[in-house]
């Protein structure tokens, strides 16, 4: 048989075979729709939990509170000085007004609790933004060494919360690497079992074929294509079902997100990203197929 | 010419206590063109003979020559090359259930390479020869057990195949399907196929315008006759005769 | 008395471009104890009656009772207790593959509502009788087609029925274990079961020991001969005569 | 053949046909435990979110800021006539040193910023809080009158953004809801999918005990048998896999949630919640199987 003849009888044949058993079709594609959309959850989140904790976390790390009185000129200095450092991004002079603005803010609308307080009683601070991987310990060093400098009151390394929750989050990126990818595995087995019961339900037509002189690749051709289509409309469907419960929840969970976070955007796939999610539910379901071919068609 | 040689073949099935040995010390020699009934008892080992020469089983000692190639040689690979060029009745068919009658034979010959159009063309001769209405659109499942069984004779002829078996091909049938079956069988013949038919009926072997007779009884190859272009009727009483200890299984 | 009893009976497979009539007004009675022959070519409608008798498809007009009762008029859930009633030997053998032969015919026999060790007493028996070794441990699948075969009639015969259908119980039986299951065909009838043996070969046909000798073609009953505990051989050329136009499917 | 008997007979039929497969049923029951998974998944985050709520809802919804110097007699009046309403459960007076300690609280260490400040800027206060199941506007009609008080100065109706996470909430267990309802419907259908690709590949099986006299309960018991251990199976791992899982991340959840919420204590399912869980996982396997062999029985 040419062999673009026989690509395309396979390929037929495939969806032919498909054709035969809508319902099974339909419910395989489920299956593995269901598997790809927790996976794709799983992904979603971690890549936005990265993006917030990213935005986040260089976010006011460390604040240095002046001494009361300090002589602009020598603070100016210590600025550059710390400016000067490969680790600090940045350098902000905060006014006691902007901090006081700044607290109003946090406490959102419950403004009346600061009512009647005076701005002065604030104290000046310089703002340092760290470099993105400058080690933890750095800070509290950093911090240690500035409090040695006389117009130097105190210094606060991101507070107690911060390095909580920044522990926390990372714990939570290494669990969810840790959950995508016993979920990958378990679709990967679902969906080769999926597909093993399809192919174990026509191992006569199977050994049929090869008794008949039929190439392992021309016998197992059908079902690989079968399994790739399966594949790739269980991820489509998933990444469409993903795409619309996240739009539907993303003003929530963004306004949510801004109460904890300053970053509040949040991101579905790019085009590139939901590509390569189709084609990786077509790889997956080439691969069940093949392996749960391999074994009748050796018979 | 030899087209199918088989030298001290030995088969056995299974292993431990499931153990069972099917075939023991074969040797014979089926030149090109020749007609073969291969005859014995139910159990004698006559279908296993069959699959070893479509390697759907593998000998334990022993060699198997088919058109001059020692197929315990082939590479895996090359196994659906042999068999597109053996053609086969399977005793139970094994047919494409759910296909109808026309997609089972024409699938196999698009098999050989055939484009869809000669095949469909090829298939509907083939099944006409055996009274098969090629335009059923019923699925085979839907015939009878003497229909499916043309479907498969029309399956094995169609490819014009090297080697030809035959697996009690007519089991099923009627007295006149089987006659006009074996003539179909002794014209496939003279066009330089070579035939073995396996049957234990008396009134197939008769009819059977053979030019070997083989005799298998448990497992071993009792005798191997050549008749000149003749009939080889069995003596009946060589298929009655005597306890017939292979019959039953062990 | 009668234990089967066609009246008028028509069948017709599927609708539309896949309709096809199968049986043309059937009527017969058999007695109990009565050994019938249903002889016919290929394709005439033998298998069909036999699935009719077993509920397996539903007649379009006409009646049939066994036993007594209408199977017509029978609930879904009553079908069971037919079949039990009902030893069937199939055309296809329809075996449970994967299990060894004891456990199919053991397995029938529970159904039937006898206890494990009982029914494990009886199988082995059975299995006995047609020389199948009821210590195997093979899958019924290992077994070669005569051997699966007899695995098939010794199941139907274990349950000792009220009726007992045979379709083809021989195709792929030797001549010698074809006169023996013959002989326990002829046994299971003198214990008052009324047996319906379908088949086309006229071997089988001319040894049978029958009451009754029918004979389909085309789906209509071309004959229904008594013969008084006598052999009812065909003429040959009852078979092979004239064109037999319904051979072909349509 | 006697009930109990046959019983008997279907229960170790089941069994032995799960065993003749070990492969196939692992793999049917990671489906389900995959599935289930998910489901409670869905469940305990609802559970759960709804406890947060509740805890949450109800806490300090009304905050009454007392005019400077206000007449404590008076100021003690009002907390009687507020108590009476029905719709108020308690009325608790915030001195401003409790204030103060609460505002330095709510930064976490961040306390440099409070430094210097004197409690007394801050106002007294009574903290209203309202009996569940109160309308919102309940709240903004009692703030309206106790401003007209003259020893009130101000009424803070539990600020803006508490507003707005509620309603978000509020949103998000309704989606929560839906959620659930899909993924159970999916989990039922891949559930049914999976057993009925196992009964197709042996419904020639069916068909031959159907033939030889079985009823119909007796050939369809064995693969209900099986489907009520898959899915009890399913389900039984799902819990304790879900367990694994929630012990784990509590102690980061707890501690993230109290960032944001006063309530931070979050509960497993009770044991009779895992019993639920079982016995549905059981049902789920019991109604698919049926419905998978039915249609092979009838033929
Ligand atoms: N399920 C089916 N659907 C449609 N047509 C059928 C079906 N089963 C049988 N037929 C047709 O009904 C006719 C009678 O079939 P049946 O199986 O009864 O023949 P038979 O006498 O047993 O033949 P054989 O000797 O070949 O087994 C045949 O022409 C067959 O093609
Ligand atoms: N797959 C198998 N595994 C184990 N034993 C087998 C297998 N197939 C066949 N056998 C055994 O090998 C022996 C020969 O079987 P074979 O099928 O070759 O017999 P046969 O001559 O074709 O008989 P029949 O006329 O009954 O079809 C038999 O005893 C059979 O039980
Ligand atoms: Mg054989
Ligand atoms: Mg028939």
């Amino acid at each position: 048989m040419g062999s673009i003849h026989a690509l395309g009888y396979v390929v037929l044949r495939g969806l032919r075979g498909m054709g035969q058993a809508p319902l099974v079709q339909m419910l395989a594609i489920a299956t593995m729709a269901v598997c790809m959309l927790l996976l794709g959850l799983v992904v979603l989140v971690w890549t936005n939990a990265q993006g917030v904790v990213q935005a986040w976390g260089i976010d006011v790390p460390v604040t240095v509170y002046l001494a009361d009185g300090a002589d602009d000129e020598a603070v100016d200095r210590l600025a550059e000085r710390i400016v000067a450092l490969p680790e600090v991004e940045t350098v902000e002079g905060i006014s006691p007004k902007m901090a006081m603005a700044r607290l109003a803010d946090g406490l959102g609308g419950d403004q009346g609790l600061l009512e009647g307080i005076d701005a002065s009683v604030l104290p000046a601070s310089l703002e340092l933004q760290l470099a993105l991987g400058t080690p933890a310990d750095f800070a509290a060093a950093l911090a240690d060494r500035l409090e040695e400098s006389e117009v130097v009151d105190e210094v606060a390394v991101a507070g107690d919360w911060v390095g909580k929750v920044s522990t926390m989050l990372d714990t939570l990126q290494l669990l969810a690497v840790g959950a995508g990818i016993l979920v990958s595995l378990a679709c990967m087995a679902i969906v080769w079992s999926t597909i093993r019961l399809g192919v174990y339900a026509r191992r006569a037509e199977i050994q049929i074929l090869r008794l008949v002189g039929g190439t392992s690749s021309f016998v197992s051709g059908p079902f690989v294509v079968e399994g790739m289509i399966q594949g790739a409309s269980g991820a489509a469907v998933a990444l469409g079902l993903l795409y619309l419960g996240f739009d539907a929840l993303r003003p929530f969970l963004e306004s949510g997100l801004s109460l904890v976070f300053a970053a509040g955007s949040l991101e579905f796939f790019s085009p590139l990203g939901v590509g390569v999610g189709i084609a990786f539910g077509a790889a997956i379901g080439i691969a069940g197929s093949r392996a749960a071919v391999a074994r009748y068609v050796e018979a | 010419m030899a087209t199918l040689e088989f030298a001290d073949v030995t088969m056995t099935y299974g292993s431990g206590s499931t153990r069972r040995r099917a075939l023991l010390d074969v040797s014979f020699v089926l030149d090109r063109g020749a007609f073969a009934v291969l005859s014995g008892p139910s159990g004698a080992g006559k279908s296993t003979l069959l699959k070893l020469i479509l390697a759907m089983e593998r000998p334990e000692s022993g060699s198997i020559r088919v058109a001059g190639r020692d197929i315990q040689r082939l590479r895996k690979a090359s196994i659906p090359y042999l068999r597109r060029n053996v053609g086969s009745i399977f005793q139970d068919f094994k047919l494409l259930l759910e296909a109808t009658p026309l997609e089972n034979v024409a699938l196999s010959l698009q098999i050989l390479g055939m484009r869809h159009r000669e095949a469909q063309a090829r298939a509907r001769r083939a099944l006409e020869r055996v009274e098969i209405s090629p335009d059923t659109r019923r699925a085979t499942r839907c015939l009878s057990g003497g229909e499916q069984q043309r479907v498969a004779i029309a399956r094995a002829l169609a490819g014009e195949p090297a080697v030809l078996l035959a697996d009690e091909p007519t089991g099923n049938l009627d007295p006149r399907l089987t006659k006009e079956i074996l003539e179909l069988l002794a014209e496939v013949r003279l066009r330089g196929t070579t035939v073995l038919l396996a049957t234990h009926d008396p009134q197939v072997m008769s009819w059977a315008d053979c030019t070997d007779f083989l005799r298998l009884q448990g497992g071993k190859l009792m005798e191997h006759r050549k008749t000149l272009d003749g009939v080889a009727a069995p003596r009946a009483s060589d298929e009655q005769a005597g306890p017939v200890l292979m019959g039953a299984v062990a």
